[in-house]
C-alpha cells in the first residue's frame, strides 16, 4: 500500500498559449476512491484526457503500477490498466448493449481478426459473452443486453459506460462525471455500484460536480484550480480549506 | 440533342400506328450500339440519327420487304456503350440476346468493338462496324463487316497527298492514346516509311479528354515540322489546331477526323486543315450529291462520314432481308456470298474474306469559306 | 518555351482557382465539401451556350445570366438538399453532394447529350505577343477576370454587410447567431455566391475547353486538389493552388509526357499531404 | 447612450418560469425560476454543472425546453430563433469569449453592431466602447485571436454592447482569467451597473457577483434553490452549501 | 432478423434455381451482379462498417483483374495460382492506402482514394510494357475446374455465386467477430474505442487490407469471366457506381450490398424506357436515401413496419430522439 497505484508528477499541458495543466501532482492509492474536483476550466477533463493518452502531455510523468505511460496511445494506456468513462457519454450508440461491453473485452479475446478468419473462435466468444453478461448483471443491465445502447435511458447509459470500462479489466477506473443529470435515487444506485467495484480491488478516480456525493464517497480528494493542485486531503479537510472555498465561491473584493 | 430523338421516336411511333392495320405482325428488328454518352458522343448521336432516318425511310415505304413480297414494320433497337468496353459488352449481349434482332451495327469505338467480336461471333449474327482498327478484321471472325475504309486505305491516301502533292518532308505525328489513334499512327508511320522512305520528325501521344494542348503544340513547333499529322478524335483535334494557331504555327495540319463535327468545334481554325475521310458531303458523284441533298433537307446541316456508313449499312441489311428473309443465319450466309453492293459511300464487297467491305476514301482540305474541298479521291 | 507554357497554364489555372475558391467558401461557411461544385461550372457553360449560340443573345446580356442561374441553382440546392445534412456525419454530407453531382451532371447529359459544343471567344482577334510569349486574348480575359473577381470578393468580404456576415459565419456559426446574424440565410447565400463564382469559371472556360456535360467532376477533382495543396480553407491558398496545378499540368505535359499529367497532379497532392499536410498557406480557423 | 434601459414597471423584462430542459437524455434543468426587471443587475450563480449555461441556452432558444415558460418583454419566446431574440435586444457575452479570432478588434465590434444598430450610430457607440475599454482602442487593428484572455473578454463585452442591448447576458465572464483580470472585469461590471443597464450575470464566482448584483438566483443540480436580494445572500451559508456540499443545516 | 428469413430464403432459392432458365443476356447481367456484389461488400467493410470513404475501389478491382489476367495470359499461370497472387497484390496495395486512411478521413480520404484509383488506371494505360496499355489483355482463359467446364456461362454463374456465398460467410464472421466490433466501434467513436483498448491503427489498416483483397478477388473473377481487359473499364465511374450500390442497398448491411448491386445493375435494364435517365434516378435515390432512409433500401421493410406499428399503437415511431439545436 505504500507505492501508489497511479503516480502523476509534474503533468503539464499547453494548448497554444493556454496552460491547461501546470505541473499537476496526484497520487492515487490502491483500493481507494479518489475524488478530483475543481471549478469550471480548472483542468479536470484535460487531466483525464492526458492521463488516458487521448491528448499527449507536454511534460510530466504518468506512472500506473510502476509503468510510465505518459504520451503513449490510449489503447496502450488501457492495456497498462487504466479505463475511463466520458463526461458526454461516448457509447457506441449504434451497437447493442452487449456489444459495447464486448468491445471492452476486446483486448482479452485476442486480436479477433485471425480467429475470425480461421473460424475457431466459438469457444472464446462464448466465454467473453459470459463475462460480459456478468458485468451487465453487476450494474443491473443484464435484461437490456440486446437493446441498442443509444436507446437506453440516460442513467442506464452511464451505467453501461461503467460496465464497458470494467470489461477492459482495469486496475484504475477513471470516471468523468458519472452522476451528471441523475436524480438522487439513481445517484444512490451508482454510489452503491462504485463501492462494490472498489471492494473487488479496482481503484477509482472520480471526477464529479455533485460535490455532496464526492464528499460522502471519497477516501481522499484532490482539488484543481487553474491547472494546479490547490489542496489534497480528506473530505473534511477539503470542505474546510480556505483556498478551496475561494476557488469555488470567489473572493470578495471589498471585505465587508 | 435529345429533343430530336424524342421527335424521331414520336414520328416512328405515329408511323407505326398508321401502319398498324396493314402490319399487325412482329416488326423486323435490327440493333445499333453507339457511344451516346461520354467522349465520342458526338459521333454516336450522328450515327443514331442516320440509322434511325434510314429505318424511318423504309417504314415510310411500308416497311421492310421480305422475299415473298410482303412487308413488315422495321425497328431499330439502340443501346449505348459509353465508349467503355465493359459497358459495350453488356450492350452487345443485350442486342444479341434479343432473338428478334437479325443483325446489328456497331460499336464505333475500336477499343469497344474488339472485345465484343466474340460475342457476335458466338451468336452468328452479322455485325457492321465503323471501327477502323486493323486487328478487328484480322482475327478470323466470319460475322464482322467493316462498312468503312481501313486505316491502310486512307492513311495511304493522306501520306500520298502530303508527300507527293504538297511536297512535305518534315512530318510530326501526334495521336490519341486510344485504339483509334494508335492504329492510325501505326499504319501511317508504316506507310510513310514503306511508300515514301520517311520517318516522322517527332511523335507525341496525348490522352483522350485532354483540354490544354499548349505542350503538344509547343513540342511540335520546337521540332520545326512543316506538317502536324494528328490521329485521333474531333474534340482533341480541334483544341490542338487552335493551340497550334495560337502559338503561330504556319505549317499544315492534317487530321483523320476532319469532318463537320470537327469543323463545328474548330470553327475558323479549320481553315487549311487537310484530312482523309471515308466519305465527305462535297464528294462530287451523283449518289453522294443526292444523299447530301436529302440529308440537308431532313436535318438542316451537313452529313458526316458516319451518316453515310450507317445509312448504307441499314440499306444493305434491308436489301439482304429482301433476298433471304429476316434470319441471322441466312443473312450472314447471303452477305458472305455477295460480291458487290452499291451504296452511297461507294462499292462494297461484302464477300471479302476479312470483312473489309470497302476501300473508298477522299482527302479534303478546308478552304477559306471552311468548305471541305476534295483534293484526292480513291475508290 | 517554359514561359510560354507557364503563361498558358496560368489561364486554365485561373479557372481551377475560381472553382477551388467557391469550394473553399462552402467548406468554410457550412463545413460542407461539395462534390457538385464542378456542375455549377457546367450549368453556367450550358446557359451561356443556349443563350448566346442557340438564341443569339449578345454577350453582355448572356454573361450575367450565365452566372446568375448557377447561383440560383446553388441557392436552391442548399435549401432543399444540403441544409438537412449540415452538421451531420461527414460521410453523409459527402454522399449527398456526390448524389447531387450525379443528378446535376446527368441532367446536363440528358438535355445536351455527351458531346462537346464550341463556344466563341469572349473577345475576338489574333493572339498578342508579349515579350516573345504568345498570349491568346481569351487567356488575358481569363487572367484579368480572375484578378478583378479576387479583388471584388476581397472588397465584398471586407466592406459589405453580406461579406461580414459570411466571414462571421465561417469563423464561428454559433457566435454569429449571437450577433443577430441569420446563419441559415447566410449559408444559403454563401452557396449562391460560390456557385456564381463557379459560373464565372464556366463562362471563362467555355471558349477554351469547349462545353460538355461530363466536365464537372474532372474540374472539381483538379480544384479540390488545388484547394488542398493551397491549404484547405484558405482563399489565397485556393487561388495559388489552382494556378500551380494549371502551370504544373502544362510543364509536365511538355517536359515529361502528356500521359502522366494527371499522375503528377495526384503525386503532388500526395507529396503535399505527406510533407506539408496543412498546405502551402495554412488556414487557421 | 451605451445601453437603452427600459423600465416597464411591474412586468419583468425577462421572466423564466418553471423551466425544464432535457439535454441529450439528461434532465438538465427542472423548476428553474428567474426574473429580471428593467434596470436590474441580476446574478445567476451556482457551481459548475449546476445548469447555469443550459439556462442561458434555453433563454436564447438554443436548446428546446421540455416545459415551462420564458417571456421576454412579456412575450413568450417559444419558437423565436436565437438571432431574432438578439435582434430584439438581448445581447450576449458567451462563455469562453468566442471572439472572431481571424478578424480584427474593430471588425469584431462592427459585427456586434451589424444586425442591430443603424450604420450611422455604430461609430458613436464604438467610441463609447473604447472609452469603457481603452485597451481595445489601443489594439483596434490587431487580430482578436492574438489578444490575451482578459482582453478577449473585454472585446466580447464590447461586441455585445455594440448592439445596444436592452438586456445583457454575460456567461461566466471571469472563467479562466487570472485574478488580476477577474478584478478588472468585475470593475467594469459595476461600472455598467451604475448606468442602470439591465444585466443578467451568470457566474461561478459567487461572492464577487453577489457584491455587485441587486438580486441573485442560486441554482444547484438544475433547479433554483435560493433567490433573493444579493446583499442578503452574500452571508447566507446555504450558498456555500450549494457549492461545496456542506450540510445544509 | 428472423422475421426476414422467408425473404432471404426466397432470394437464395431464386438465385439458385432461376439462372439456368435465363437468356444469355440476363445471365450475363446476374453474373455481373454477383461480381459487383462482392465488390460492394468489400467497400461496405471499410465504408459501411468502418466509416472510411473510398472512391478508389475501381483501383483495387483493376489491380486484381490485371494481375490475374496478365499472369495467366502471359505467364501461363493457372487461375488457382494467379487469383491468389492477385489477392496478395491488392492486399498489399490496400496496405499502402491504409496508411493515409489513418491520418485522413472524410473528404480528404475521398480525394486520396480518387487519386489512388486514377493513378492505378493511368498506369494501366501508360505502363504498356506490363499491361499492354490501351490494347488491353485478351484471350483470358476461364478458370479450369476438374469435371466442370466454366466456359459455360451458367456454370460460371454458379462458380461466382459460390464465391459470393463464401465472401458473405467471411463477412458475417468478420462483422460478428471482435475485429468487426472494433471496426464499428471506431466508426461510432474513435477516441472511445481507443480508450477501450482497441488499436485503431491496426484495425483500420487491416480493414483496408481485407477490403482490398476482396476487391482484388472480385477483379480476378471479372477478368476470367469477361476475358478481355482494357483500362477503360476501371474509371472513377466504377468506383462511384460501387459507392452508389452500397448507399442505396444499405451501408453496414451485407444483404444491403447484394440488394444494392442487384437493383443498381439490373433495374435500368428492366426499365428500358428509363434508360436515359437511370443515372439521374440513382443520383436522386442516393440523396433521398441519405435524407430519409439512412439504412438504405434493405431497411425499407423494417422502417415501414415500425412506422405502421407505431401508428397502430398511436405512439411516435421509435426513431432516436434528436436534439434540435437551432
Amino acid at each position: 500500500m505504500t507505492t501508489p497505484l497511479l503516480h502523476v508528477a509534474d503533468l503539464t499541458k499547453n494548448f497554444g498559449g493556454l496552460t491547461a495543466l501546470a505541473g499537476v501532482h496526484i497520487e492515487v492509492r490502491s483500493g481507494t476512491i479518489h475524488g478530483l474536483i475543481g471549478p469550471n476550466g480548472s483542468g479536470k477533463s484535460t487531466f483525464i484526457n492526458t492521463v488516458t493518452g487521448v491528448i499527449p502531455p507536454n511534460s510530466g510523468q504518468i506512472v500506473i503500477d510502476g509503468r510510465n505511460v505518459a504520451g503513449l496511445r490510449p489503447n496502450i494506456v488501457n492495456a497498462a490498466g487504466i479505463a475511463r468513462t466520458f463526461q458526454n457519454l461516448r457509447l457506441f450508440k449504434a451497437m447493442s448493449v452487449l456489444d459495447n461491453v464486448l468491445i471492452g473485452e476486446h483486448r482479452h479475446m485476442g486480436y479477433g481478426l485471425g480467429s475470425a478468419l480461421t473460424m475457431r473462435n466459438g469457444e472464446a466468444e462464448r466465454h467473453v459473452k459470459d463475462v460480459a453478461m456478468g458485468l451487465l448483471a453487476d450494474v443491473g443491465l443484464a435484461h437490456r443486453a440486446e437493446a441498442i445502447s443509444g436507446s437506453l435511458p440516460y442513467g442506464e447509459q452511464r451505467l453501461l459506460e461503467i460496465a464497458r470500462a470494467l470489461a477492459t479489466q482495469p486496475k484504475l477506473l477513471m470516471l468523468d462525471e458519472p452522476l451528471a443529470g441523475m436524480n438522487p435515487t439513481e445517484m444512490d444506485r451508482v454510489v452503491a455500484i462504485l463501492r462494490r467495484i472498489v471492494a473487488r480491488g479496482v481503484t477509482i478516480l472520480l471526477v464529479e460536480h455533485a460535490v455532496r456525493v464526492v464528499m460522502s464517497v471519497c477516501d481522499r480528494i484532490s482539488v484543481l484550480n487553474f491547472g494546479r493542485n490547490i489542496a489534497e486531503g480528506s473530505p473534511q479537510e477539503i470542505q474546510g480549506n480556505e483556498d478551496v472555498v475561494v476557488a469555488y465561491l470567489g473572493r470578495r473584493r471589498h471585505v465587508a | 440533342m435529345k429533343r430530336r430523338n424524342f421527335l424521331s421516336y414520336l414520328t416512328a411511333g405515329l408511323l407505326a400506328l398508321a401502319y398498324l392495320p396493314a402490319s399487325a405482325q412482329e416488326p423486323v428488328r435490327i440493333g445499333l450500339d453507339a457511344v451516346l454518352t461520354g467522349p465520342g458522343a458526338n459521333n454516336g448521336e450522328r450515327i443514331r440519327e442516320a440509322a434511325q432516318w434510314a429505318v424511318d425511310l423504309i417504314n415510310e415505304k411500308g416497311g421492310v420487304a421480305l422475299p415473298d413480297g410482303s412487308k413488315r414494320p422495321f425497328e431499330l433497337v439502340v443501346v449505348d456503350d459509353q465508349a467503355k468496353p465493359d459497358v459495350g459488352l453488356s450492350a452487345i449481349r443485350r442486342l444479341v440476346g434479343d432473338k428478334s434482332i437479325v443483325a446489328f451495327m456497331g460499336p464505333d469505338w475500336s477499343s469497344v468493338t474488339y472485345p465484343t467480336l466474340f460475342v457476335g461471333a458466338e451468336a452468328g449474327i452479322p455485325q457492321f462496324t465503323s471501327s477502323v482498327a486493323q486487328r478487328i478484321t484480322q482475327e478470323g471472325h466470319k460475322h464482322i463487316f467493316r462498312a468503312r475504309s481501313t486505316d491502310t486505305d486512307w492513311m495511304g491516301a493522306l501520306a500520298d497527298y502530303l508527300v507527293k502533292q504538297e511536297g512535305k518532308k518534315k512530318l510530326g505525328v501526334t495521336y490519341a492514346n486510344n485504339e483509334f489513334g494508335r492504329s492510325g499512327r501505326d499504319v501511317f508511320v508504316r506507310i510513310l516509311k514503306e511508300a515514301h522512305g520517311l520517318d516522322p520528325v517527332v511523335e507525341l501521344s496525348y490522352a483522350v479528354g485532354d483540354k490544354d494542348f499548349t505542350s503538344v503544340a509547343g513540342r511540335m513547333i520546337q521540332s520545326g515540322v512543316d506538317v502536324v499529322v494528328n490521329l485521333g478524335n474531333q474534340p482533341e483535334g480541334a483544341l490542338l489546331v487552335k493551340d497550334l494557331n495560337n502559338l503561330g504555327f504556319t505549317g499544315l495540319f492534317a487530321f483523320n477526323s476532319a469532318d463537320s463535327i470537327f469543323l463545328d468545334l474548330a470553327k475558323s481554325n479549320a481553315e487549311g486543315v487537310v484530312g482523309p475521310l471515308s466519305w465527305v458531303h462535297t464528294k462530287p458523284d451523283d449518289k453522294s450529291k443526292a444523299f447530301n441533298e436529302a440529308f440537308q433537307k431532313r436535318f438542316k446541316r451537313d452529313p458526316i462520314g458516319h451518316s453515310v456508313i450507317y445509312f448504307d449499312a441499314v440499306n444493305m441489311i434491308v436489301d439482304a432481308i429482301g433476298k433471304v428473309g429476316p434470319s441471322r443465319e441466312a443473312l450472314l450466309k447471303y452477305l458472305k456470298s455477295l460480291d458487290t453492293w452499291a451504296g452511297v459511300q461507294g462499292t462494297y464487297h461484302p464477300s471479302a474474306p476479312t470483312g473489309d467491305m470497302i476501300h473508298a476514301s477522299v482527302v479534303i482540305r478546308y478552304n477559306k469559306d471552311l468548305v471541305p474541298e476534295v483534293v484526292s479521291v480513291r475508290d | 518555351m517554359f514561359f510560354q507554357l507557364a503563361t498558358s497554364g496560368i489561364a486554365t489555372g485561373c479557372a481551377y482557382a475560381l472553382i477551388a475558391l467557391g469550394f473553399v467558401m462552402i467548406w468554410n461557411t457550412a463545413s460542407v465539401v461539395n462534390f457538385a461544385q464542378g456542375e455549377f461550372v457546367v450549368i453556367a457553360m450550358f446557359v451561356a451556350l443556349t443563350c448566346h449560340v442557340t438564341l443569339g443573345w449578345p454577350l453582355w446580356l448572356v454573361l450575367p445570366i450565365a452566372v446568375l442561374i448557377p447561383a440560383l441553382v446553388g441557392y436552391a440546392t442548399e435549401r432543399v438538399v444540403i441544409r438537412p445534412v449540415i452538421g451531420a456525419a461527414e460521410m453523409t454530407v459527402v454522399t449527398v453532394t456526390i448524389g447531387l453531382q450525379i443528378v446535376l451532371s446527368d441532367a446536363a447529359k440528358i438535355i445536351y447529350g455527351g458531346q462537346p459544343y464550341s463556344f466563341p471567344p469572349l473577345i475576338e482577334g489574333r493572339p498578342l505577343s508579349i515579350l516573345g510569349i504568345v498570349v491568346p486574348r481569351q487567356s488575358l480575359v481569363v487572367i484579368a477576370s480572375m484578378v478583378v473577381l479576387a479583388v471584388g470578393l476581397h472588397f465584398l468580404s471586407q466592406k459589405t454587410s453580406f461579406g461580414k456576415r459570411l466571414r462571421a459565419v465561417s469563423q464561428d456559426r454559433e457566435t454569429a447567431k449571437l450577433m443577430g446574424i441569420d446563419v441559415n440565410r447566410t449559408i444559403a447565400e454563401g452557396f449562391a455566391l460560390s456557385a456564381g463564382i463557379a459560373g464565372v469559371a464556366g463562362v471563362l472556360l467555355a471558349p477554351i475547353i469547349y462545353v460538355s456535360a461530363g466536365l464537372g467532376l474532372p474540374l472539381l477533382i483538379k480544384s479540390f486538389i488545388a484547394a488542398i495543396i493551397g491549404g484547405f480553407g484558405s482563399y489565397i491558398g485556393a487561388l495559388i493552388g489552382g494556378l500551380l496545378i494549371g502551370v504544373l499540368d502544362n510543364l509536365v505535359g511538355f517536359y515529361i509526357s502528356s500521359h502522366y499529367r494527371e499522375v503528377f497532379t495526384f503525386l503532388v497532392l500526395i507529396l503535399v499531404l505527406l510533407v506539408r499536410p496543412q498546405g502551402l498557406f495554412p488556414h487557421h480557423r | 447612450m451605451l445601453l437603452e434601459s427600459t423600465n416597464i414597471s411591474g412586468t419583468p423584462l425577462l421572466d423564466v418560469h418553471d423551466l425544464a430542459v432535457n439535454f441529450g437524455g439528461i434532465r438538465a434543468l427542472k423548476n428553474v425560476h428567474l426574473e429580471v426587471k428593467g434596470g436590474e443587475f441580476v446574478a445567476l450563480i451556482g457551481a459548475n454543472g449546476a445548469g447555469k449555461t443550459t439556462t442561458l441556452k434555453a433563454i436564447l432558444n438554443a436548446v428546446t425546453k421540455a416545459s415551462g415558460e420564458i417571456r421576454y418583454r412579456g412575450q413568450p419566446t417559444t419558437g423565436i430563433p436565437t438571432h431574432h431574440l438578439v435582434r430584439m435586444g438581448i445581447g450576449v457575452v458567451p462563455e469562453g469569449r468566442r471572439v472572431f479570432a481571424a478578424s480584427s478588434v474593430v471588425e469584431n465590434l462592427e459585427l456586434g453592431a451589424l444586425e442591430r444598430t443603424p450604420k450611422g450610430e455604430a461609430s458613436a457607440i464604438m467610441a463609447s466602447v473604447f472609452d469603457l475599454f481603452p485597451v481595445l482602442k489601443e489594439r483596434r487593428g490587431q487580430m482578436a485571436g492574438s489578444l490575451s484572455g482578459g482582453e478577449q473578454q473585454m472585446l466580447a463585452m464590447g461586441r455585445a454592447l455594440m448592439g445596444r442591448p436592452e438586456l445583457l447576458l454575460l456567461d461566466e465572464p471571469s472563467m479562466g482569467l487570472a485574478p488580476k483580470f477577474v478584478d478588472r472585469i468585475f470593475e467594469i461590471l459595476s461600472d455598467l451597473r451604475k448606468t442602470k443597464t439591465t444585466i443578467l450575470l451568470i457566474e461561478q464566482n459567487a461572492l464577487m457577483s453577489l457584491e455587485i448584483a441587486d438580486k441573485a438566483f442560486v441554482i444547484e443540480q438544475g433547479r433554483t434553490v435560493l433567490s433573493g436580494r444579493a446583499s442578503d445572500l452574500i452571508d447566507d451559508p446555504k450558498v456555500a452549501g450549494a457549492y461545496l456540499g456542506r450540510p445544509e443545516e | 432478423m428472423s422475421r426476414h428469413h422467408p425473404f432471404y430464403l426466397a432470394a437464395i432459392l431464386a438465385a439458385i434455381v432461376i439462372p439456368p432458365f435465363l437468356s444469355d443476356y440476363s445471365l450475363h447481367l446476374v453474373i455481373m451482379v454477383v461480381i459487383f456484389a462482392i465488390l460492394t461488400l468489400s467497400l461496405n467493410l471499410i465504408s459501411g462498417y468502418g466509416g472510411l470513404i473510398s472512391l478508389g475501389h475501381a483501383g483495387f478491382f483493376l489491380i486484381g483483374s490485371y494481375t490475374s489476367a496478365l499472369l495467366s495470359v502471359y505467364q501461363g499461370w493457372p487461375f488457382w495460382l494467379s487469383m491468389p497472387t492477385a489477392i496478395l497484390l491488392t492486399a498489399t496495395s490496400g496496405l499502402l492506402l491504409g496508411f493515409p486512411a489513418l491520418r485522413w478521413t472524410g473528404h480528404f480520404l475521398a480525394v486520396i482514394t480518387i487519386a489512388f484509383g486514377s493513378i492505378a488506371q493511368l498506369l494501366s494505360v501508360n505502363w504498356v510494357f506490363l499491361t499492354n496499355g490501351i490494347d488491353g489483355v485478351s484471350s483470358i482463359p476461364r478458370p479450369p475446374l476438374p469435371g466442370i467446364s466454366l466456359t459455360s456461362n451458367v456454370n460460371y454463374y454458379y462458380f461466382v455465386l459460390i464465391c459470393l456465398a463464401f465472401i458473405v460467410y467471411l463477412m458475417m464472421r468478420l462483422v460478428a467477430s471482435g475485429f468487426g466490433r472494433a471496426l464499428r466501434a471506431i466508426k461510432d467513436d474513435e477516441t472511445a474505442a481507443a480508450c477501450m483498448g482497441i488499436d485503431v491503427a491496426v484495425t483500420k489498416v487491416s480493414a483496408f487490407v481485407i477490403s482490398a483483397a476482396i476487391a482484388g478477388f472480385a477483379g480476378a473473377l471479372y477478368a476470367h469471366y469477361i476475358r478481355f481487359l482494357n483500362p477503360d473499364s476501371f474509371s472513377l465511374d466504377v468506383s462511384i457506381r460501387i459507392f452508389m450500390m452500397m448507399i442505396i442497398g444499405g451501408t453496414g448491411s451485407i444483404a444491403g450490398s447484394i440488394l444494392g448491386s442487384f437493383v443498381v445493375y439490373v433495374l435500368p435494364e428492366v426499365l428500358r424506357p428509363l434508360q436515359d435517365y437511370y443515372y439521374l434516378i440513382w443520383g436522386v435515390i442516393v440523396i433521398l436515401v441519405m435524407l430519409f432512409l439512412p439504412g438504405g433500401l434493405i431497411s425499407l421493410g423494417s422502417v415501414l413496419r415500425a412506422k405502421m406499428a407505431a401508428r397502430r399503437d398511436k405512439l411516435d415511431p421509435q426513431v432516436g430522439s434528436t436534439e434540435t439545436l437551432s
